[in-house]
């Protein structure tokens, strides 16, 4: 990495930039506008979590929605059988962790990769909303939650302060929770990475061959590797989920797995930092675009794919720090 | 949902929450703003459209006549884009931002429960004008259109009495399918039939050839579609195109709601039976000025694109207006006390009267045939009242209630 | 110089198949402690295939593999590595993203505690004369600097028995010199496999040569008398 | 008895509809190894132009056999220009560029046509098979989906272009030895396999509505076809059309569509988890 900053002034800034947000925000914006910049942290988070998998890892997964909705659902379903949501909101962490491992251990002691790699996280993330979608019958219920199908499921307990059940986060709370939790997220990936799993990880993504040769079980290092990042993705849906206070298939959807891809490859690759600027550039886009009716928005985003893959195939943070240090020698 | 907590926290974003739950502060702008919230694009489309004109044609309306409280009526249209989620999200903006006086919206049944708790937290008055499963119990939204005891009740023993006592159930997988394939299950049974199936059916499902098939194999004496948006449209085209029209007669709860028969030719659209509240030959002082004024005000091409939840939508929104007057504030408990009152107008559709116990209207019913594209009417059933909520709501008794009842079979 | 210790490495009819060619055709292959073995073979012959097998990264169709007796066969890389055996592959694999330094870390980080390995990986980039190329990314080095950072990578974990794929490719001859010093080197605490295609090279570090012809082993004998042999000569020359 | 016709009926349609789905998905996946997202859109453009054909009076036929392919086939040359060209050899990149162009396509036909569902009425009329009516425009896709695939295979094994573009696949560097130009070869080849997409969206399009994100319905189907049926582009679309197609009518005839396709999606994990080189990896290598 070269940057006109050292790495450790880097991550003070960031971290300082975080804080000033996370400290400042309610204080300038009305509700409305701190609501949206709510969605927008979460689906910070949420890239984050395929950044990291993705950047880092090397697994280039096609339906990171997968435990995005699943998170979502059982913080849903959890929330209604009981009550209080600090179970819950560790559930559903932990559920989607576990599927990501399952399914991890499936397709990486299969020795499944790339494309194929692609095609199966794809279909596990259809299969989900496809199941999902078709459980309005109310056969399907899981203790006192009702599955709905295509209704979703609309009107769940929200979060509330641990241990009492009778005071819901308000908005301004839950937007000091998500960026809260946005920063530790990134800086627990970043101390993730300078320890010794961490470099092992990427040194996988470097070269598989190599490391397998040096005695490291690739396997299992990918598995934890995709785990985290579908506990990460979990915790984004847990979020989602309170904001609307409401679940819907949607969440499974290939285009929410889609537009995460979209976030990351913007924002940079290899970067902790890429995804979440990714994701707040083009969601401001999308809203911004969603506020006039001349230029179809997907027109739009497609076309930023396009030309971030022909142009700036590093996507946009890495690009900048190149130049920014090349700014520096002259 | 205690809201009214911790009003200490400063911030402007604090602040404007606390303002926002200590009740809607009156008389801010000079116009009374109201929500428009329906798909305008998206597969939902054919229904949303109109639905937004009805809006317009009704808030001008409203407006030449001198407007609401000395106030002119202003719109606020969002576009949900055939999204569940964005329901949610609108709603949230229309109450907290805009902090309108009433949201008129709402399509699909799911797009209605996906809205309504919003709403109901942000203290924001609601209008549902589509036609529905029944049963919805909630003192904070009015819903305008047919329930299963009105529609249903009438299609089923029509039908039954022209084809025959089997029938096999096809319905959109979603509550509103679920519950109006267990309504028809009702009647076919009130009335001495038999269902032999019934198949759920994912929205975006769009290829029905083994389904076909499948009906076939059951030899039904008609079939019953509750398939609903534009994906589901290439059932009637399938239908027809294997032949099966002759065979097997249908009736339907949702067809030309959307006007599905005029995007459907002759040969595929021919006979199908429905029920509902209005059809353009409603033979009516109020529903000729209605559709002049619709021709007038979009052209006359335009006046084939009403449906029934356009027609749903302009009487919602007349019966709002008329409690506001009676009311002579926009005020949420006001108008809602107003309406409670058994209010009634003269609709496109007939009388149309709020029944208090329910929030729910009783109305005239139509039964009709689709014939050369057009919706024939082939019996007129007048005022009936909305039995099916009635049975198991009362929100004189309780206020409080805030949940959808479901039919038990 | 021949065969002195015990058997440490043995295959049993190893075979590999790929569709219908078989690569690998039942060969028995018997390796004892401290030799320093290459194996040679024109191309195609099936030598990289049987050390692929070797080293775990192709699975054989039938057969068996045994490390000091030690069933073996069909087993990980990694499972490999951590029994001890180090691998050189033909073209350099090394994380060309990172640097020098980050390399060897990788290298020693399995077998050492993360306090202890960042120690060791100063002390080795010494030893192996990297020291100078710590910080640089190894992508960015020469050909031959980089075999030698690989080498040093196989190394520094002391495994005991270290297997190269022709190492000597793509090298200079003052490299090849240094490189036959550095294998009887690593030779005199490590067993050897080497599978090399150069003669010269062969013929400077030689000890016992095996040599493959058509997956089977055509002859094993030291390295004069394969050399002299009739049979290698037509299968080397052809007829 | 005559169910069983019916059953057979539907599954063959089922099969050739995958077939016809993945054609064109299968020509560049298997002769260049790009993996094009945007393939649902090209289908759905086909759908677009022959119901547009449609409309402004072209016989139906002509519509989707002809006008179709033809204008995807262009459409597919210009994207082969300005995009893909530059990305050969870079399969990840390929599959991102090509799944922003998904997005920009829909986006754009969501600007010309609206974000709406339109359809046109199948063409030809429905027979009866003892006490069953059936669809005619089944047979009709049947039929087409066989010829399509039969046309694949004899252009590859038998003509010259088949044999230049088999040998520029293989080895590039031999198709230049031979005076062919291997960028050139590549271009006819994505022209083609568009064209392939645009003729399957025009057959395809009187039978279901169509909307601008229509392409999202295929592209999942055709992407799961390909990659399971493995590099051989007739056999291993055809083996993959064949199981899944069977899975899934199967399915669908004794529950419902959900069930259906979910078992076949199962049915992909299950076999890719097996075969991760698809069927024809491990069966069929070196043929077409």
């Amino acid at each position: 990495m070269t940057s006109g900053l050292s790495e450790r002034n880097r991550h003070l800034l960031v971290l300082a930039i975080g804080l000033v947000l996370l400290v400042g925000l309610p204080w300038v914006v009305d509700v409305v506008t701190l609501l949206e910049l709510t969605i927008y942290i979460v689906y910070a988070l949420f890239a984050l979590s395929l950044g990291f998998i993705w950047g880092h890892g090397g697994i280039l997964c096609f339906g990171q929605a997968a435990f995005f909705g699943l998170g979502a659902y059982t913080y849903a379903v959890a929330a209604i059988n009981v009550g209080e949501s600090s179970g819950p909101f560790l559930l559903a962490i932990l559920l989607p962790a576990a599927f990501a491992a399952l399914l991890g251990a499936m397709m990486f002691y299969g020795r499944l990769s790339d494309v194929y790699l692609g095609v199966i996280t794809l279909v596990v993330a259809l299969i989900l909303f496809k199941f999902v979608n078709s459980t309005a019958n109310e056969t399907y219920v899981i203790g006192d939650a009702r599955l709905g199908g295509f209704n979703g499921i609309p009107g769940f307990p929200t979060l509330n302060w641990p241990g009492d059940a009778g005071s819901p986060l308000m908005p301004d709370e839950m937007f000091y929770l998500a960026m809260g939790l946005l920063i530790a997220v990134y800086f627990g990936l970043h101390g993730l990475l300078r320890s010794r799993f961490g470099r092992i990880v990427v040194a996988i993504r470097e070269n598989e061959t190599r490391a397998e040769l040096l005695g490291y079980d690739v396997r299992l290092y990918k598995t934890a590797v995709f785990a985290i990042g579908g506990g990460i993705a979990g915790l984004a849906g847990v979020l989602f989920a309170n904001w609307g206070n409401f679940v819907s298939p949607g969440v499974f959807g290939l285009a929410q797995s889609a537009t995460a891809i979209i976030w990351v490859i913007v924002g940079g690759l290899g970067t902790l930092i890429g995804p979440i600027v990714g994701a707040v550039l083009i969601q401001f886009l999308t809203t911004l675009l969603g506020q006039q009716s001349v230029v179809n928005n997907a027109f739009v985003l497609g076309a930023i794919l396009v030309l971030v893959v022909l142009l700036l195939p590093k996507g946009l943070m890495p690009t900048l720090g190149q130049l920014l240090s090349r700014g520096r020698r002259k | 949902m205690t809201l009214d907590r911790r009003t200490f926290l400063a911030g402007s974003a604090a602040a404007s929450i606390a303002a926002t739950i200590a009740g809607r502060a009156m008389a801010q702008g000079a116009t009374i703003d109201v929500a428009s919230i329906h798909d305008l694009s998206g597969i939902f489309d054919a229904y949303g459209k109109p639905m937004e004109k009805a809006m317009q044609l009704a808030i001008d309306e409203i407006n030449a006549a001198g407007g609401l409280a000395g106030k002119q009526v202003k719109e606020i249209s969002y576009d949900t884009q055939s999204q569940i989620p964005l329901y949610t999200q609108f709603g949230q903006q229309a109450a907290l931002k805009d902090k309108v006086a009433v949201v008129m919206g709402g399509i699909l049944s799911a797009s209605r429960e996906a809205i309504r708790p919003t709403l109901k937290r942000f203290n924001t008055l609601y209008f549902y004008n589509t036609q529905y499963e029944g049963g919805v119990c909630d003192r904070n939204i009015f819903c305008t259109g047919v329930a299963p005891s009105q529609s249903v009740e009438a299609l089923i023993p029509y039908a039954m009495s022209r084809w025959g006592k089997k029938v096999y159930i096809l319905a959109a997988d979603y509550n509103y399918g679920q519950i109006i394939s267990k309504w028809v299950q009702h009647y076919v049974k009130l009335n001495g039939g038999q269902t032999l199936q019934v198949d759920f059916f994912p929205l975006d499902v769009s290829d029905f050839g083994a389904t076909i098939a499948k009906i076939q194999a059951a030899k039904p004496d008609f079939v019953v579609s509750a398939l609903v948006g534009g994906a589901h449209m290439s059932f009637y085209r399938q239908w027809a195109a294997a032949g099966m029209k002759a065979k097997i007669p249908m009736a339907s709860t949702t067809l030309g709601v959307g006007n599905e028969q005029i995007v459907l030719t002759k040969e595929e659209g021919d006979g199908i039976l429905l029920a509902y509240n209005w059809s353009a030959e409603i033979d009516t002082p109020a529903n000729k000025k209605f559709l002049a004024a619709w021709g007038k005000k979009f052209g006359a091409d335009s006046v084939k694109e009403i449906h029934e939840l356009a027609v749903a939508t302009y009487q919602g929104m007349m019966l709002w207006a008329a409690a506001v007057k009676k009311a002579g504030t926009p005020d949420r408990m006001k108008v809602i006390e107003a309406l409670e009152t058994g209010m009634s107008i003269e609709g496109p559709g007939g009388k149309i009267t709020v029944d208090p116990k329910t929030h729910h209207c009783t109305l005239d019913v139509v039964v009709i045939e689709v014939k050369d594209q057009k919706l024939t009417v082939v019996k007129q059933i007048p005022q009936v009242p909305p039995l099916d909520t009635q049975a198991v709501c009362d929100l004189k008794a309780n206020p409080n209630s805030n949940i959808q009842y479901e039919i038990k079979i | 110089m021949s065969a002195r210790g015990e058997v440490v490495l043995e295959t049993r009819a190893l075979t590999m198949r790929f569709g219908g060619v078989v690569a690998v055709d039942r060969v028995d292959f018997t390796l004892r402690d401290g030799e320093l073995r290459c194996l040679i073979g024109p191309n195609g012959a099936g030598k990289s295939t049987f050390f692929k097998c070797l080293t775990g990264q192709l699975k054989p169709s039938a057969g068996e593999v045994l490390v000091r007796e030690r069933r073996m066969t069909g087993a990980e890389p990694c499972q490999m590595a951590q029994a001890g055996i180090g691998v050189k592959t033909q073209t350099p694999s090394v994380f060309n993203g990172l640097s020098v330094r980050e390399n060897m870390f990788l290298a020693l980080a399995r077998h050492h505690a993360g306090r202890i390995a960042e120690a060791r990986t100063d002390e080795a980039l010494e030893r192996y004369a990297l020291a100078d190329l710590r910080d640089r990314k190894v992508g960015e080095l020469a050909h031959g600097q980089r075999q030698r950072v690989e080498i040093a990578m196989v190394v520094a974990a002391e495994p005991w028995l270290v297997l190269l794929d022709e190492p000597a490719a793509g090298m200079t001859h003052e490299e090849v010199d240094a490189l036959a010093a550095l294998i009887r080197d690593i030779n005199r605490r490590s067993t050897m496999i080497i599978v090399e295609h150069d003669m010269q090279f062969i013929r400077m570090i030689g000890d016992r040569v095996t040599v493959f012809h058509q997956g089977a082993v055509l002859i094993e004998d030291h390295v004069d008398t394969v050399l002299d042999d009739a049979r290698v000569r037509e299968v080397y020359l052809g007829s | 008895m005559d169910f069983a016709v019916v059953v057979i009926v539907e599954i063959l349609y089922a099969v050739a509809s995958l077939a016809l789905i993945a054609a064109g998905l299968a020509v560049v996946f298997g002769m260049m190894r790009v993996i094009n997202l945007a393939h649902g859109e090209f289908l759905m453009l086909g759908g677009y132009t022959a119901i547009v054909s449609v409309k402004a009076g072209i016989n139906i036929y002509v519509a989707m056999l002809v006008v179709a392919p033809i204008v995807v086939g262009a459409i597919g040359l210009i994207v082969e220009r300005l995009v893909i060209r530059f990305l050969y050899g870079r399969m990840l990149d390929t599959m991102l560029a090509t799944w922003g162009l998904s997005l920009l396509l829909t986006g754009l036909v969501t600007m010309i046509f609206g974000n709406t569902t339109t359809g046109i009425s199948t063409p030809i009329a429905g027979y009866r098979v003892g006490a069953y009516q059936l669809s005619g425009y089944n047979l009709f896709i049947i039929a087409a989906g066989f010829l399509v695939m039969a046309g694949i295979l004899l252009a590859l094994r038998y003509t010259r272009a088949g044999l230049i573009a088999r040998g520029a696949m293989q080895s590039s560097d031999m198709a230049s030895g031979l005076g062919h130009n291997p960028q050139r070869i590549y271009m006819i080849t994505f022209t083609v396999g568009a064209a392939l997409s645009g003729l399957a969206g025009g057959i395809l399009a009187p039978l279901t509505g169509l909307t601008p994100t229509t392409g999202g319905l295929y592209v999942a189907k055709a992407f799961i076809t390909v990659i399971s049926g493995g590099a051989a582009v007739v056999a291993g679309t055809l083996s993959s059309a064949t199981l899944f197609g069977t899975i899934t009518q199967v399915v669908t005839l004794s529950s419902t569509p959900v069930w259906g396709d979910v078992a076949m999606l199962i049915a992909a994990v299950i076999l890719l988890r097996l075969l991760p080189q698809g069927i024809t990896g491990r069966f069929f290598s070196r043929q077409v």
